[in-house]
């Protein structure tokens, strides 16, 4: 399935893009996401397991996700 | 409770004024500003920028807890997105309770919370003309809040 | 640092505006007022009296101290005396620093001093025409400052 | 020797006044000023050991006072 993916801030930077289309086995999960943007150029910056969110909630590893879900990958925050 | 990311000057004075009650004991305004300086570097600025739908929904969220947490608390904080200047403020958070000990604990928790969690990164932009991402940690998954 | 006892209206604001400065990433601002209940009576107002010249130097000293313990920290703080109504300011107390951590700790400090030790009583009157000394603690000597 | 012994609030209205004169021996301390109030009318409403401040600094019972000295029976403070 095809799944739109957010980034932010440096992980926009290294992926040079605030959007990525990636395309997901069925029943995939946040794990699925992460390695799929791993397999991009400029994903070597990013950290083994960044942090997803998952319809603007934070998500673990194990999450399941679909087509309609708003995935968003985390850098590091920096708020206050 | 009230809580906004905004993209103009924050209010603090306002948002004193909105935790205020004639049951209040103590008000406690933090505001957070920007620094001239950074692990001795001289900026000359920072933007901000968020996630911005889930940055409201967690702040809202936090405010939320900090009032749960300390009965008796009102709570109301900003964000501020964009470009500001040395010396802006970025954050303001108020409380008002009926005890001090209580306004301490609740204001302390809505910062911590929100450098923890919070969907906002900043670029600092130096007086050499770079500029760069700040983390404020290692950066390290590790150090990152864990799902929820 | 800046201290003073007054009988005028506080002005927290300035006092914020006091301790801000460029280096200072973290400005914290607690304001003390009159509650409008105090043990389950209704308050209509406090009136506040002060050991004035003791009060003035002890206020500079628990500032002083602040500002030595919590390096870095710039505090102001005034308590205001004479007759105040439900809702007005009878302390506040600014702190600017580098870092939330140390602002919240100064803060806090100053605030503990002086409800142990600045020479300020207050006389409630209640809404059926009463009025009394008003006790933080038992009252019992055990429970007072020690001699320095 | 004569002292002039100042009075604050609860301790005032007990005693009545502001300020009342006592008459220490030589070699005074905190000690012989409470002691000599305590004597007084109405002093039954102070606790046995005030808090005294010589010269507008808090001080202990052994501390020696002159006819020169400002000295304040202070009680429990409720500032903030």
């Amino acid at each position: 399935m095809p799944l739109r993916v957010l980034l932010f801030a440096s992980y926009a930077d290294a992926l040079g893009a605030s959007e990525v289309d990636v395309t997901l086995p069925a029943n995939a999960t946040v794990r699925d996401v992460v390695a799929q943007l791993r397999a991009r150029g400029g994903a070597e910056r990013l950290p083994p397991a960044p942090l997803v969110a998952v319809n603007q909630r934070y998500a673990g590893p194990d999450t399941p996700v679909s087509e309609r879900d708003e995935v968003a990958v985390i850098p590091p925050v920096a708020g206050g | 409770m009230r809580s906004a990311i905004v993209d103009r000057a924050l209010d603090p004075a306002g948002l004193a004024a909105a935790v205020s009650a004639p049951d209040c004991g103590a008000v406690l305004l933090f505001v957070g500003a920007v620094r001239e300086t950074n692990d001795g570097r001289e900026v000359s600025g920072i933007e901000y920028t968020a996630y911005r739908p889930m940055a409201e929904r967690e702040l809202a969220d936090i405010v939320r807890e900090a009032e749960a947490r300390f009965a008796g608390a009102r709570v109301a904080a900003e964000h501020r997105v964009g470009a500001l200047a040395v010396g802006e403020a970025s954050v303001a958070i108020a409380v008002g309770h009926g005890h001090r000990g209580a306004a301490y604990d609740a204001s302390r928790y809505v910062i911590e919370e929100v450098k923890r969690r919070l969907p906002v990164w900043k670029r600092e932009r130096y007086a050499d003309g770079t500029r760069e991402w700040v983390h404020a940690g290692t950066g390290a998954a590790s150090a990152l809040p864990g799902a929820r």
